[in-house]
This record gives C-alpha cells, sequence and structure tokens, in this order.
C-alpha cells in the first residue's frame, strides 16, 4: 500500500441535531484522531452544517474543495442535490467517499446500505408473527427525502409478497421523537387495532408512549436501536414477553468510510458501490444489544481498518 | 346585500373578538374529525389535544409577548433553547424525584440566560431582534450539542407522571397550562407591565416619551419568552421520556403561528392569551383531522396550509383607523 | 456639513459592503487558495439563488410585510425546473408562470382583507412544500441543459456569480430606487394613506410587489436546479430566514419602506461568506454551529459602531 | 387660469353635506362654497368638522348625504374621488402630514404628480419642488435629495405645502389648507400667509383652517364658522371682529383680560432649581434653569433645538447624563403627535392614562375603578369632545387628540412638565383655558418647560430662553420680554 501519512481527509455532514448523528461525528472523531496519531493519515477534520439543508452542504463541499484535502466523507443531505458539487470535488481530483445517505453522481464511492431491505425486512418479520396479518400502522419520516422514500417502498414491497397485511393508516415522524409521538396519538382515537407498527426508526418509543397514553395495548412495534426503545422494549420483555425485533445502520459506519476512504487513497482498488449490513437485534441478542448502546444513545459498532479490506475484498 | 352585511359583521367580530375565530376553526375541524370518524373517540381526541396543546400554548405565550412589542420582534431562539433547557433539566435531574425542583429551576435560569443575551444583542449591538435571536440560536444549539451530545436521559417518574398524567381525564399539564394563560392574560390586559409592552409594540418613541421604560420591558420581554420555551423544554422532555437535540424544531414556525392564528397583530401593539389556546387546539387537531382522514404527506401539506389560510381570510384583517 | 466618507449617513449605507469585504478579508487571510477566479467561483456560486430570494424577500418587506413562504416557494420551484420544465418545456413555463400569478393573486388576498402577511404566507410555505412533495417525491429530477449552461458558464476574469449579483442589483436599483415608479411603491411602504391620498391604487402597487416577489422567486429557483443539476422538496427550505438575514444585514428595516437593493445582495453574499469563514476556521463540529452564530454578531457588530457614530455626531 | 365665462362659477358647491362617524354626527348638513380668486377662513371649536368637511372636498371621504358639485358638475358620493378632485383643481394639505417618510423631497412631490415621469423625472421633480419651495419659503434649507423623515416637522410641513401648490400640467386651482401654520414659527407662517395673497391674487383659491386668528384676518376675504358640524356663520371677514368670532364659535368672550400675572413670578430664581441644563454645543456657560412652581419659555425659530433639549431633559431624568440634572419626575407633552404622541390602537382614556399607570395600579395590577374616574375627570377638565372615553383616539378631531396628550401630562405625578409646542392645532377657547391651568398648576408648585413658537403664548412664562443653531442665545427675563427682543436674539443671537 502506497503511504497516506501526508494526506488529509474530511467529514462533510449536513446535519447534527440528533443523537445518531452526534453518535456518528463522535466515533469518527474518536477513530480518526487514533488514526492521526498513529500516522495513518496527516489529519481528519469533521465538518458539520449549521442547518439540514442541500444547499449549504454543497457549499461546505465547495469549501472543503478550495482548503485541498485529499479526500472527503460525505453523508449527503440529498443523493442528488450535491452532485454538481461532488463532481467538481472530484474534478479536482479529490477522492469522494459517501455513505450512509449515499449521491448517485458516479465519480463517487458509496458505502450503501440497503433501506429497502430495511422495509421488507420489517414485513417479513411481521409475517411471522402474525401468520394471518393484519392493519399496520406506518411511521414516515421526513418527506420528500430518499430514504423516507426507499424504506417505505420496501415496506409496500413486503407487503405484495405478504399480501395479508395492509397499511391502516401512514402518518408523518419527521424521524423525531416528539413529532411521531404526537402524529401517532393524533391517529389513535381513528385506527384500528393494528398488529404492528412499521417504522424508519427512533420512532419506536414516541408511538409505545402514544399507545400507552391512551390506554390502548401496545403492538409490535418495529425499534431502531436508541437505548430507550430497547430499555423500554427490556421493560416489556420482562414483564409481559413483549416481541419486536430492531434495526439500524451503525452510526460508527462514519469510521467505514474513513477507512475505505484511506484505502482508496493508498492505492487499492476499491469497487465504486459497497453494501453495509445493518445492525439487527432480535429478541435473543437484546441484553448484548444493550450492551452495544451507550446510555442515551444508539446502538454503535465502529469499524476497523482490516473490516474495511475485507469489505473491499468481498465485493469485488 | 346579506352577504355583505354578514361580511361586515364578521368583520366586526374578528375586531371585538379576535381569539373567537382560533377557537370557531378549532371547533369546525373537531367536528369534521367527529364525522370522519362515525362520531365516535372524542373524548380521546380532546385529551389528547390538551396535552400536546399545551406544548404550543406555553411557548407561545412567551412568543406572543416579544411579537406585541412591534414589527419586527420575533423570538428564533425558541427551539434551541427548548433542546437546551430540556438537556439540562435532565441531566440535573438525572431521574431522581429529589431533583425535580433544582433541575426545573437550573432550566429555567439557563431560559433567563438565553433571554437575557438576546437582549443584550438587542440593547447593546443594536442587532435587529430577528437577526440577533437566530444568531443566538447558533450558539445555545451548539451548547445543547455540547453539553448533552444529544443522549437521552429519562425523566424522574414523578415528573413524567405530572407531564403525561390526567385528572378527572383532563391532562395535569393542560390544566397547569390553562392556569398560566390565565395569570399571564391579567399580566397582558391588567398590569402595568402589559399595558408597557402593548404601549412599546404601537410606538416606541411615543411609550419612551410616555415614561414607559422602555429598555426594562423589552428586557423582561425577552427574558420571559426564553423562560416559557425553556419551561416547555422541561415539561417535553418529561412528556416524550427524555430531551433530544431536534425536539424543539417544529416550534420555530409553531411558536408564531399560534400567536398570530390566535389573533395577535403581527405589527405589535394588540394581542390576546386565549387565541393562543384556541390556535394551539386548532393546529393539533388540523393534524389530527388530516391523519384521521388518511391524507398522504403532499396533500396533507396542501390541505393544512389551505385551512390556515382560509381561516385567517374569513377572520379577516383588523379595520385601520382614522382615514 | 460638508460630505465627507465620514457621514454617518454614508458611512451607514457603506456597512453591508463593509462587512461584506471584512468578511472576505478574514477568509482570504485564512485561506488564500480562495483569493482566485476559481476560489470566488466556488464560494460564491451558491449565494446567487439566495441573493435572487433575498431580493424576492425585500420586495415583500418593502410593503411592510414579510413572507416566510419564500424557501417552500423556491424549492417548489426547483421542482419544477428539475422535472417539468425539463422534460415538457411548455407545462414548466406554464406552471412557472402560474406561480408568480399565485403570488400576485396572494398580495391581492392580503390587500382586499387586509390579511396579516405573516399568517398567509406560513399558510403558504405548507401548500408550495405540498405540492412539491407530490412532484417530487424523493429527491432527483436533472436540470434542463441550458439552464446548467447558462449557470456553469465561465466568464473570463470575473466569475458568473460576481457578474450576475452585479448586474441583478443594479438593475433592482435602477427599478426600485431610482425609478419613477419605484419612489411610488416604496412610497406605499412609508405611508400607505398618503400614497392613497395622493391618487394611486394600493392594491396595484401590493400586486407588483408581490408578483415581483415571485418573479425572483422563480428565478432563484431556477438558477439554483442549474448550479446543484437536481432537485428535491426541501432544497430550499433556509432561504426563508436567509432572505430576511440578508435584507436586514443590507440595511432594511421590516417597517417603513426603508430598504436597499445592493444592500440585500451584499447581505447575502456576506451570510454566504460566513459559511465559508467556518469552514476554513476548523472548528471542531460541536462548535461549529455556534460559531456562525457568533461570527454574524460579529458583523452586526459593526453596524451598532456605525450607528452610534451617527448618534454622535446628531 | 385663464379667465373664462365660467370664471364665476363655484370651483367646490356643497348642499346639505352630512357625514356621521357611528353615534357621531361629524357634518350635519353643510351648504358650502368657494369661487375662484377667493380666500376663504374656516374656524371653529376643535371637532367642529372642519377637517372632515375637506376630506369630503379632497375627496378621500364619501359623504352620506348631500350634494358635490365641481365646477358645476354634480358628483356622486361613489363617484367622489382623490383623482376626481384633482382633475378638478383641488390640492389638499391635510391636517395630520400625509408624505412618506422614507422618500426624499423630491420624490414625494412626484407622488403628488403623475406627469412626472420618464426619464430625468428626479431633476424636473426637484427642480418643481426647488422653485416653489424658493418661491413661497426663501431660504428654506431644504433639500431636494433630503430624506422627508429626517427633516423636522415644521419642514415637512413646508414641503408638503410647497408641493401643493406646484403645478405641472394640471393646475391648483382650490388649494385647502388644514391648520398649516401649526407646526410652523412665526416667521415662517408668515412667509406662507403672504404667498397665499399672491396666489388668491392671481386668481387661484384657498380654503385656510386656523385657530390662529390673527392669520384668519390677516389672509381671508371671507370667514365661515363652523359648531357641531354645522356652519353656523359666512360673513365677509371685515364684517367680523375678533370678539364677535369668538362669540360665533361658542367661546365665551373675555378674551382681553391680560394674563395675569403669576403671583410666584417674583420669588422665583431662588433655592436649587430642579432642572439644570445646557446644549451639548453650547461652549459659554449659560445655561438653562427651571425652579419649582416657574413656567420657562423656550423660544426661537422652529427646529433650533428646542425639542431636542427637551427630550435630553425627558432622559436625563431616569438616566445621568453629562449634559442635565434633573431632580423631579417629568412628564412630556408632545407636538408631533403622530410621531412622539399617540397610541393609535388604544383608547383615548388608555391614551390619557399610560403616564400614571404605576400611580394608578395595586402590586403591579391596575385598578380599574381608579383609571376610569381619572380618564372622565380629564374629559371633563380639558373638555375633550367624545361620546365615550373607551372610543379609539383616532376617533378624535386632531385638536382634541392634543387635549388627550395634554391631560395625558398633567394627570400625572411629574413635577416637571416638558411640553414641545405643544398648542399645536388647539383651538382657541381651550388654548386660554390651558393656558389658565399650567397657570395654576405652576402655582400649585409644578414646573414647566415651554416650547413654543408663538410670542402669544411667551407671555405666560416667567422666564424665557431664546434658541438659535441648537444654542441658548438669550436668556430673557419676564419684565423685560418683548416680541422685539426675541426676535432679535433669534435672528442675530446676541444674549440681550
Ligand atoms: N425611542 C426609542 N426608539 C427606538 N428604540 C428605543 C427607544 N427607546 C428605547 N429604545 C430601545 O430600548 C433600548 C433601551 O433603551 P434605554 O437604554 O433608554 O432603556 P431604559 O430607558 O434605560 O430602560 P429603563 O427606563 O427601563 O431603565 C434601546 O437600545 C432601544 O433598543
Ligand atoms: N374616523 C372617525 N371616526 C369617528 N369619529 C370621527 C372620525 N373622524 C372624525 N370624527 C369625529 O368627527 C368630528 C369632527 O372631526 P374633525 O376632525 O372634522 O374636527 P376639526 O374641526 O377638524 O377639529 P380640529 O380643530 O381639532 O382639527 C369629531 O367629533 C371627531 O371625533
Ligand atoms: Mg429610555
Ligand atoms: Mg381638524
Amino acid at each position: 500500500d502506497a503511504d497516506t501519512s501526508d494526506k488529509n481527509v474530511a467529514l462533510s455532514n449536513n446535519y447534527a441535531g440528533n443523537s445518531w448523528r452526534q453518535a456518528m461525528i463522535k466515533s469518527w472523531q474518536e477513530a480518526t484522531a487514533k488514526a492521526v496519531e498513529d500516522g495513518v493519515v496527516a489529519s481528519a477534520d469533521a465538518n458539520t452544517t449549521a442547518e439540514n439543508s442541500a444547499t449549504e452542504q454543497a457549499a461546505q463541499l465547495q469549501n472543503m474543495i478550495l482548503q485541498g484535502y485529499d479526500a472527503i466523507v460525505l453523508n449527503a443531505a440529498s443523493p442528488t442535490a450535491l452532485n454538481g458539487a461532488v463532481k467538481e470535488a472530484c474534478d479536482a481530483g479529490i477522492t469522494v467517499v459517501s455513505f450512509d445517505a449515499t449521491v448517485t453522481e458516479e465519480c463517487a464511492w458509496r458505502i450503501a446500505v440497503d433501506f429497502k431491505k430495511m422495509g421488507v425486512d420489517q414485513i417479513d418479520y411481521l409475517a411471522e408473527r402474525y401468520p394471518d396479518g393484519g392493519p399496520l400502522l406506518e411511521i414516515r419520516g421526513l418527506p420528500g427525502t430518499s430514504v423516507d422514500e426507499q424504506i417505505h417502498a420496501g415496506i409496500l414491497e413486503g407487503i405484495e409478497k405478504h399480501p395479508q397485511f395492509e397499511i391502516a393508516r401512514e402518518v408523518q415522524g419527521d424521524w423525531t421523537q416528539t413529532v411521531a409521538q404526537k402524529s401517532v396519538a393524533s391517529v389513535l382515537p381513528s385506527l384500528p387495532d393494528v398488529v404492528g407498527v412499521v417504522t424508519q426508526g427512533g420512532d419506536g418509543y414516541g408511538a409505545a408512549r402514544a399507545f400507552e397514553a391512551a390506554g390502548r395495548e401496545v403492538p409490535t412495534i418495529i425499534m431502531g436501536n436508541r437505548s430507550d426503545e430497547l430499555q423500554w422494549w427490556k421493560e416489556q420483555k420482562d414483564e409481559n414477553g413483549y416481541e419486536t425485533f430492531s434495526q439500524s445502520i451503525a452510526p460508527g459506519v462514519s469510521t467505514l468510510g474513513f477507512w475505505v476512504a484511506q484505502q482508496i487513497l493508498a492505492g487499492a482498488d476499491v469497487p465504486k458501490d459497497l453494501q453495509v449490513p445493518t445492525l439487527r437485534i432480535d429478541q435473543d441478542g437484546l441484553d448484548q444489544g444493550l450492551e452495544m448502546t451507550p446510555e442515551g444513545g444508539v446502538t454503535n459498532k465502529e469499524y476497523t481498518r482490516e473490516e474495511a479490506q475485507e469489505l473491499i475484498s468481498s465485493a469485488k | 346585500m346579506t352577504t355583505k352585511r354578514s361580511a361586515a359583521g364578521l368583520a366586526g367580530l374578528a375586531r371585538s373578538a379576535p381569539w373567537l375565530f382560533s377557537f370557531v376553526g378549532a371547533l369546525v375541524i373537531f367536528a369534521v374529525t367527529l364525522a370522519a370518524n362515525n362520531w365516535s373517540g372524542a373524548g380521546q381526541i380532546i385529551t389528547a389535544a390538551l396535552s400536546f396543546g399545551a406544548f404550543y400554548a406555553i411557548v407561545g405565550i412567551g412568543q406572543m409577548f416579544v411579537i406585541t412589542t412591534g414589527p419586527g420582534n420575533i423570538d428564533l431562539s425558541v427551539p434551541a433553547t427548548i433542546a437546551l433547557a430540556g438537556a439540562i433539566a435532565m441531566t440535573t435531574m438525572g431521574g431522581s424525584d429529589a431533583m425535580i425542583l433544582p433541575g426545573l429551576a437550573a432550566a429555567i435560569a439557563a431560559g433567563f440566560l438565553i433571554g437575557s443575551f438576546n437582549y443584550l444583542l438587542i440593547w447593546l449591538l443594536r442587532i435587529p431582534p430577528i437577526i440577533a435571536t437566530l444568531s443566538s440560536s447558533f450558539i445555545v444549539q451548539s451548547l445543547a450539542i455540547v453539553y448533552g451530545r444529544g443522549l437521552r436521559i429519562a425523566p424522574p417518574p414523578f415528573l413524567a407522571e405530572i407531564a403525561t398524567g390526567r385528572v378527572l381525564g383532563v391532562p395535569i399539564l393542560a390544566i397547569v397550562t390553562i392556569l398560566l394563560a390565565v395569570v399571564m392574560a391579567v399580566v397582558l390586559h391588567r398590569s402595568v407591565y402589559g399595558r408597557s409592552v402593548t404601549a412599546i409594540g404601537q410606538n416606541i418613541n411615543a411609550a419612551d416619551l410616555a415614561g414607559v421604560r422602555v429598555g426594562t420591558m423589552r428586557f423582561a420581554t425577552y427574558a420571559l419568552s426564553a423562560c416559557f420555551a425553556a419551561f416547555c423544554g422541561v415539561m417535553l422532555a418529561a412528556f416524550s421520556g427524555g430531551a433530544s437535540l431536534n425536539m424543539g424544531e417544529e416550534y420555530l414556525l409553531a411558536s408564531i403561528a399560534v400567536v398570530v392564528i390566535g389573533g395577535t397583530s403581527v405589527a405589535g401593539g394588540f394581542s390576546n392569551v386565549s387565541g393562543i389556546w384556541g390556535a394551539a387546539l386548532f393546529l393539533y387537531l388540523l393534524i389530527t383531522m388530516l391523519n384521521t382522514l388518511g391524507v398522504g404527506a403532499g396533500l396533507r401539506q396542501i390541505f393544512t396550509g389551505v385551512i390556515i389560510v382560509a381561516v385567517i381570510t374569513l377572520a379577516g384583517g383588523r379595520k385601520k383607523g382614522r382615514g | 456639513m460638508p460630505r465627507t466618507i465620514l457621514d454617518p449617513k454614508i458611512l451607514r449605507s457603506l456597512v453591508p459592503a463593509l462587512s461584506f469585504a471584512v468578511l472576505l478579508g478574514a477568509i482570504f487571510y485564512v485561506q488564500p487558495r480562495t483569493m482566485s477566479y476559481f476560489g470566488l467561483n466556488l464560494m460564491l456560486n451558491l449565494a446567487l439563488p439566495i441573493a435572487f430570494a433575498t431580493i424576492a424577500q425585500m420586495f415583500i418587506l418593502t410593503v411592510n410585510d414579510l413572507d416566510l413562504s419564500i424557501g417552500s416557494f423556491v424549492s417548489l420551484v426547483a421542482c419544477i425546473t428539475a422535472t417539468w420544465l425539463n422534460e415538457a418545456p411548455l407545462l414548466g413555463v406554464v406552471a412557472l408562470l402560474g406561480c408568480i400569478a399565485a403570488y400576485a393573486a396572494l398580495g391581492a388576498l392580503i390587500h382586499l382583507r387586509n390579511l396579516p402577511s405573516i399568517v398567509v404566507t406560513l399558510g403558504m410555505s405548507f401548500v408550495w412544500s405540498g405540492c412539491a412533495i407530490l412532484l417530487l417525491p424523493s429527491p432527483g429530477g436533472s436540470a434542463p441543459d441550458w439552464l446548467s449552461g447558462l449557470v456553469k458558464f465561465r466568464m473570463p476574469f470575473i466569475p458568473f456569480s460576481i457578474l450576475a449579483s452585479l448586474i441583478l442589483g443594479l438593475i433592482v436599483h435602477f427599478a426600485l430606487m431610482r425609478s419613477a415608479t419605484g419612489a411610488v411603491l416604496r412610497g406605499s411602504g412609508g405611508n400607505p394613506q398618503a400614497v392613497e391620498r395622493a391618487g394611486w391604487s394600493l392594491l396595484k402597487t401590493k400586486v407588483t410587489m408581490y408578483a415581483l416577489a415571485g418573479f425572483f422567486g422563480v428565478m432563484s429557483g431556477m438558477i439554483l436546479v442549474g448550479t446543484t443539476t437536481s432537485a428535491d422538496a426541501n432544497i430550499a427550505l433556509r432561504y426563508t430566514l436567509f432572505s430576511i438575514a440578508g435584507v436586514i444585514l443590507g440595511g432594511g428595516e421590516f417597517t417603513g419602506g426603508r430598504v436597499s437593493p445592493i444592500g440585500a445582495i451584499l447581505g447575502a453574499l456576506t451570510l454566504a461568506l460566513v459559511g465559508s469563514l467556518l469552514s476554513f476556521l476548523r472548528i471542531s463540529p460541536e462548535w461549529q454551529i455556534g460559531a456562525q452564530g457568533i461570527i454574524l454578531i460579529v458583523v452586526l457588530a459593526l453596524r451598532s459602531l456605525v450607528n452610534r457614530l451617527e448618534e454622535r455626531q446628531a | 387660469m385663464s379667465p373664462s365665462a365660467s370664471s364665476d362659477r363655484p370651483i367646490v358647491e356643497l348642499n346639505d353635506v352630512a357625514k356621521s362617524f357611528g353615534a357621531v354626527k361629524a357634518l350635519d348638513g353643510v351648504d358650502f362654497s368657494v369661487r375662484p380668486g377667493e380666500c376663504v377662513g374656516v374656524v371653529g371649536h376643535n371637532g367642529a368638522g372642519k377637517s372632515t368637511l375637506m376630506q369630503v372636498l379632497a375627496g378621500t371621504l364619501a359623504h352620506d348625504r348631500g350634494e358635490v358639485r365641481l365646477n358645476g358638475d354634480v358628483v356622486a358620493a361613489s363617484d367622489h374621488s382623490v383623482a376626481r378632485a384633482h382633475d378638478a383643481g383641488i390640492r389638499c394639505v391635510f391636517q395630520e402630514l400625509s408624505l412618506c417618510p422614507n422618500l426624499t423631497v423630491a420624490e414625494n412631490t412626484r407622488l403628488r404628480h403623475g406627469s412626472i415621469r420618464g426619464f430625468g423625472w428626479r431633476r424636473q421633480a426637484a427642480r418643481l419642488i426647488a422653485t416653489k419651495l424658493d418661491e413661497i419659503f426663501p431660504d428654506h434649507g431644504i433639500s431636494a435629495g433630503a430624506v422627508v423623515g429626517d427633516l423636522s416637522i415644521g419642514r415637512r410641513q413646508m414641503v408638503e405645502i410647497a408641493a401643493n401648490f406646484s403645478a405641472t400640467e394640471s393646475e391648483p386651482r382650490l388649494v385647502i389648507l388644514d391648520e398649516p401654520t401649526s407646526s410652523l414659527d412665526q416667521q415662517v407662517a408668515s412667509q406662507l400667509l403672504a404667498y397665499v395673497k399672491r396666489f388668491v391674487e392671481a386668481g387661484g383659491s384657498v380654503i385656510l383652517i386656523s385657530h390662529i386668528l390673527g392669520d384668519i384676518f390677516g389672509t381671508c376675504d371671507r370667514i365661515a364658522v363652523m359648531r357641531d358640524g354645522l356652519i353656523v356663520e359666512e360673513r365677509p371677514a371685515d364684517k367680523f371682529d375678533r370678539h364677535s368670532l369668538v362669540a360665533s364659535m361658542g367661546h365665551v368672550t373675555d378674551e382681553d383680560t391680560p394674563a395675569p400675572q403669576s403671583q410666584a413670578s417674583e420669588s422665583q430664581r431662588r433655592g436649587e432649581p430642579i432642572v439644570s441644563a445646557r446644549p451639548p454645543r453650547q461652549t459659554d456657560d449659560q445655561r438653562l434653569e427651571l425652579h419649582p412652581g416657574e413656567i420657562v419659555g423656550l423660544a426661537g425659530l422652529a427646529g433650533h433645538g428646542q425639542t431636542a433639549l427637551l427630550r435630553l431633559i425627558h432622559n436625563a431624568a431616569r438616566h445621568r447624563s453629562r449634559y442635565a440634572s434633573v431632580n423631579g419626575k417629568i412628564a412630556f407633552v408632545a407636538g408631533d403627535r403622530q410621531a412622539d404622541g399617540i397610541f393609535p390602537l388604544w383608547t383615548i382614556g388608555q391614551n390619557v392614562t399610560v403616564r400614571s399607570l404605576s400611580a394608578l395600579s395595586r402590586l403591579g395590577l391596575l385598578e380599574k375603578g381608579r383609571e376610569r374616574e381619572m380618564e372622565d375627570r380629564w374629559r371633563e377638565t380639558l373638555k375633550i369632545r367624545t361620546p365615550d372615553m373607551g372610543d379609539n383616539i383616532l376617533t378624535l378631531s386632531g385638536g382634541n387628540q392634543q387635549k388627550a396628550l395634554f391631560a395625558r401630562a398633567l394627570a400625572s405625578d411629574a413635577e416637571i412638565i416638558a411640553m414641545d409646542d405643544p398648542m399645536r392645532g388647539v383651538d382657541v377657547g381651550t388654548k386660554r383655558e390651558v393656558y389658565e391651568r399650567i397657570r395654576q398648576e405652576a402655582e400649585n408648585g409644578r414646573a414647566f418647560l415651554w416650547y413654543t413658537t408663538e410670542f402669544d403664548e411667551l407671555v405666560n412664562c416667567n422666564h424665557v430662553y431664546v434658541f438659535r443653531n441648537g444654542l441658548i442665545a438669550a436668556d430673557i427675563e419676564r419684565d423685560q420680554l418683548s416680541e422685539q427682543k426675541v426676535l432679535h436674539a433669534s435672528f442675530e443671537g446676541e444674549a440681550a
């Protein structure tokens, strides 16, 4: 491998307002601090915009180009709206690696999560639990974003596969606990008894509280690896054997982005599209999952250089 | 002819009781929701509306005093204050009932400091309030991130009980907030402070010459707004099981919306508290109605907007003075 | 009193330019690489649509109103541009003209029913967003080639964004500040009653101003898509606050029809530079948001300095 | 203004015109006409309906009943508009100024004249207004490029007057001046009146409304007296004398009683002053001093620093100031009531009590009963013409609004009352009562700082400071006071 000790890498992030992103930044800072100390790279700054907006992030990218970074690791506000800026970065000879919310620009690398599969898996799980099917409540994310559309599409696909299920009602949760709680509460009076609640991550606990507040039995809510969700699940499990599963992309995936960028800089031949599995917690793994989850945070896993190399070679 | 007269009647009503329209709007929407729901679930809807409306009302009251002090006065630091205060309260309380009061005090104190800082920018640096509060909201947001790193700490059980509990089916929080609204209505209409704020909103220059303590009153207003936002942050964290960094986001527009839909004049100098509750119920019931009707995200937003514009158009504007 | 450069009145009108220059100087100092055609272009090309949105907001502020929907409106325009205008240009053009007409109609509604603009535009922001989501449920679309070609056009010597801002500023300045009609339009913000008594129609002025706002909103959305090459329903939500802040930074006021087009554009560019300076300062991420606030405050403090000077001389 | 067959036809003619605002009958069947080449004076108590009548003439208010004829043609109430009146050559200088403060003088001129447009309009407008200003007010010192908001109220008034007298393609035939001199000092006012005479001699017509009877007598050919929405008397000016005019306005006519010597006047200047101030730019040690029970006049031409010093003193009462020390509570009576006085959304009562909020409250809460009581007491005392103090302040006529501002200050607990040319637009009868009231209050120990542009008011003062260029130019004891001296100091500035 070529030496990357004189290379400068940067993280470009579009939102810092929730615990997942905070954990993501923290993982980046911890992993890269060590890498810089070890002399793997020269620097690895983290940048985040003040507000969740594609235009602000595009401006941020353009500024990063001016700063002369060698690689930019990117969690994108929009899969397409940053393409112009990403292209400019590529043209300036910068390696761009996108993760979590990826970009479609061809010159960039993508460490993608199969969001669609996240949707399908939820229905598959419910089909196992409730072979007879039944009505479902769907909590959507932020309208107009691609992750929301992809997970939703996955859920629809799952329902096609298991036509005994139907979406009784769909509410908007904006990926924000308090908003999800309010939306669910507002729909409950008119909601038939549902067997399950399908979610996009981080909305489970709010939904559970809304059901409890309305004095209704809590259906099977798919969780999103937040510690309050897991804790609630554990309480319920101990009390009445409540069963569900929980899945999310690990915030530590930012470190994977870092190592992949480092490998590319080091001259490794890396395919443009890489897949990273979601972190899934099942009924049996709940205790172990709780261990991987910091108090008040999100279940996390940080990646090492070796794991990145493994992922790359398996993708070839 | 009759339509003309009834229109005049409506306008007259809007002038004498500007708060009425938000309640009427809420009522109509409530009726539509019930009809769509086969006339069932009324109690549950009202209960939920009262508890979620309470949060809108709390921030709305603080924002109302700010807006009353004249055009260009809006507190944009409400969301950040909610996030920081919620985090401070939950951390200080650490889930223990004994620490509820200190935690609440710490959060309110933080609110007071934020409000003071806002006014400091407005007064000392003469920064227009909207930009001053926007700038300080960035700083507060950073503080909230540094302070809590977005980690959620569960509220003490007793506080959670207050935030979610009910007496005779009425949420405790709603009762507290209604009392708060009554007190603030008295403050607005009957106190020296309320009069002074209304005077400043109409003509700050004349207020100064009429002996109103302009500086002190504006300071109090920004501090009050931030304290209310802080209180909202604490209760929101208690209600939803912990503070999160983005829990205040929806209150940026909502706090302004409840004030203006409630009949307060954006041009300042004319406001009322009861309309805030009407508007808060209206906004929540609107979500309920659209969710009950099962409308998708795009249409839901369009309906929300159209209904807001329709309500304000029916309520009509305030007539101007002597021509 | 001789009018020197230190005359506070003149100094005051120079404040936006001064803030801009100070910030630019700071950026050049921190990151000398920006001091080039390439650098300036990269830093400012995303400021161009903001400048247009700011001008749109300025028209509304001129008649003592406030537009809380401009961000969602620009987003909708961006969605229309990236879909219809690209695939079915005729439909796209009609839709965009419809958007401008809708703005004009809003102005008429607000005037005729004497409504608070804040509530109406707040409601409309939901409407625009909803339309955008229906049109483009997930990000995508692509800019018409002629549009991205236009925006990416590499002028010799002077970056396109700077030239375009300059032209925009001059055109609006002459139209609003120097023309005979402009005086009437501004006057209806200063003292509507007087304008009415002089025999002008306030309805017409309000409709004109809203239509202009709609027009510049449409321009903003189109240029935005030209730069980013695609759109999403939330792409420009930030513009609402940015545009208000830009007008105020540029020396405008919320009431009384006191605005400055050139100042507003400088305000918009200044806001964009705040973000750039931030990236170059390498602040730790948790403080980056706060630093943006601090830079804004520092820039604004300049205003108060000049105000103080003015007071002392008064 | 070519003389034609129709030259003697009235420009405007009203028959039995009525206008009500709710229960208030502002006009109750008025017959009135103006012919070319005459100057008609309109007088009447505050709230008599003068401004309302003028608004009907100018097309800004639609009448409820009666007939309006412009140049002989009947105009229906629904058809009457500003544009219509404008075409007929009618121009109106409203009592509450209607200029756009954010525009320049030239731009405001353009607003009045639709025909100024196209390339070079600014220069055209600037030339138009500058010429007219030069013609009416020589050495006015107003630049056409100045922003109106930066001008003093007097200068704004001058601009508005000049803009209305200036002619483009349509010439002014009838100019309505609603209390044009109330914000002007005497010199400028006499320039205006001289111009009005010239304008009328040249064939134009003017309606002049004023509470300063000297202006009316010296300028008008005919005088109409209004009372309670009616024209009660209308005669050629030389058929009136001061006495009969005041009597027909409904005021008691014991007007020639000289200003009684206040008893306190000899015992003045001893002890500590409660106000001691000097203008910031004053270089000598000339100071303004005010003792309890004293009425101190601030004289000089308008805009020479009197208002600024009053404001400085007002602020110094609450903050430390290098330039003034104030030992007592102070209340302010604004002269520019739109900008500095009125709270437009409030009732008359609230406008009166705002200065006394703390006094009317217990534990921070206002006591409604006491507030009501204060409102009603002051309505009586100053005869504010309104059916209900709970009505909006803007329903009052201009003079009555001014009375409400007076009531605000007098009702307060302030020991010092600063008055910024407070009699603008107040009618003769009320003025006399207010003078009397001020003297009484002074005897009871209140101190007054009274800026006025009318010499007649200075005789009420124990001591007069004359201002020039922002400085105190002269300091005149009461027994040495003469118009000559004040004028002299206003212009030459030699200390008397
Ligand atoms: N006449 C005015 N016009 C515009 N703004 C004013 C006016 N008076 C006060 N303010 C606003 O209030 C702020 C504080 O003013 P000031 O320092 O006079 O307060 P203050 O009078 O000392 O208050 P207090 O009398 O309660 O002690 C000013 O910076 C300004 O923002
Ligand atoms: N818009 C209005 N609403 C209600 N009442 C009004 C309105 N305009 C005028 N009035 C009333 O009509 C009457 C006549 O007012 P007007 O302004 O014509 O008096 P005026 O003779 O001009 O008095 P002044 O000498 O004080 O200017 C007053 O009683 C006034 O209160
Ligand atoms: Mg003060
Ligand atoms: Mg009048």
